[in-house]
């Protein structure tokens, strides 16, 4: 189990009713973090759309979660 | 230079920003609230902007313009917060010697922006509803 | 809307004559007076125009661009007369709903008032020396 | 022969050192008159860069002109 703390934003924030939370969660992946966070942000569709940072970097849903990290979760961005 | 601004745009003050004596064209673009989408009239638009992230993918994005397009200056400001209609949302200035690469890098920072930044647009429409562009697949299948 | 000015441009008041309530993506195009051409050093810029078919053929470049991309509003006025580096020699601005057609239209204006309106542009040097831009091979030959 | 008076532009007039002037000329279409008035102008390459009106309308070179008529002789363009 990692401590993993997860922001949502727009879309899934309004959904979670949170801005952030810290779990105990059995993730390798940010796409780990994304599942079985599920039931907060409410997306069923993650990877083409949605977009994770970890720590304030832009990253990859296969890239791999510490102990530790912040994961960003962002819905399909709209800029302009 | 990149920013993201809770405050009105000042157009003029960013016109003057991307002055260059060698500059002979200049391009600017500006994305502005309007009334409608898809159909519904909007009342209201409210960005969200995640800053940190903004403006750092801001910054990259102008830095890959500079490589493909070369010009003498470019700068771009995005607003967060609530905007009323025919505010501008979004502002982009590029001057160069000449007008194409000015056109092409203009364009090549505002599509980007579009694309990588995180930047999330509400529409709050005129029947009271609201709606997070981009997002009917997310969240709406397992909302409350 | 296209007008000749002897006049500095007013950017401001040309920014504010494109707005609508639908448009949503606005490209403006600005040609500044630049400080070098052709390796030389200018120090002031000046336009000859002859407005009664300048102004009449503007009118038709942005019917034109009109009908290839369809847009909200556009504008453009060109200067005659002396202006210093930095100046604003012409400006055209396009406000579309969406930033595509208003790419386009705002690069077809320029692009045709540069080839088709009856507007000449003379360099004056800081050596003291003047020329007529494109006009190496008229009159040149035959100078008294 | 035909009245025809013509208008010189931008370096066509520093070169003519006038603006216009109306002369009577044996010219069937707009180029007889560029021709013509070659001393004045000075250019030797009407064709693809220089541009004709006749009457305040833009024309061609091959465009046929009558007695009366005002022809202008534009240098190349370069606005913008």
């Amino acid at each position: 189990m990692k401590k993993i703390t997860v922001r949502y934003f727009a879309i899934f924030r309004e959904h979670a009713g949170l801005n952030e939370e810290t779990l105990e969660l059995d993730a390798r992946t940010a796409l780990d973090v994304f599942e079985l966070t599920q039931n907060r942000h409410g997306s069923i569709e993650p990877t083409g759309h949605c977009k994770v940072a970890i720590n304030d970097e832009m990253a990859d849903w296969s890239s791999a979660v510490s102990d530790g990290d912040t994961v960003l979760l962002f819905p399909p961005v709209a800029g302009g | 230079m990149f920013e993201v601004s809770n405050e009105r745009i000042d157009v003029e003050q960013l016109r003057k920003g991307i002055k260059n004596p060698k500059s002979g064209g200049v391009c600017i673009f500006e994305g502005w609230a309007r009334n409608q989408n898809e159909g519904r009239t909007v009342r209201q638009l409210e960005y969200e902007v995640y800053e940190p992230l903004a403006a750092l993918e801001g910054e990259k994005v102008i830095a890959e313009a500079l490589q493909k397009f070369p010009f003498l200056e470019a700068s771009c400001v995005h607003r967060s917060g609530l905007l009323e209609i025919g505010d501008c949302a979004v502002w982009v200035g590029v001057s160069s010697p000449h007008r194409d690469e000015a056109f092409k890098a203009c364009r090549f920072i505002i599509d980007a922006i579009k694309i990588h930044l995180p930047i999330w647009k509400k529409e709050h429409y005129v029947d009271g509803d609201s709606g997070w562009v981009n997002c009917e697949r997310c969240s709406n299948a397992l909302s409350l």
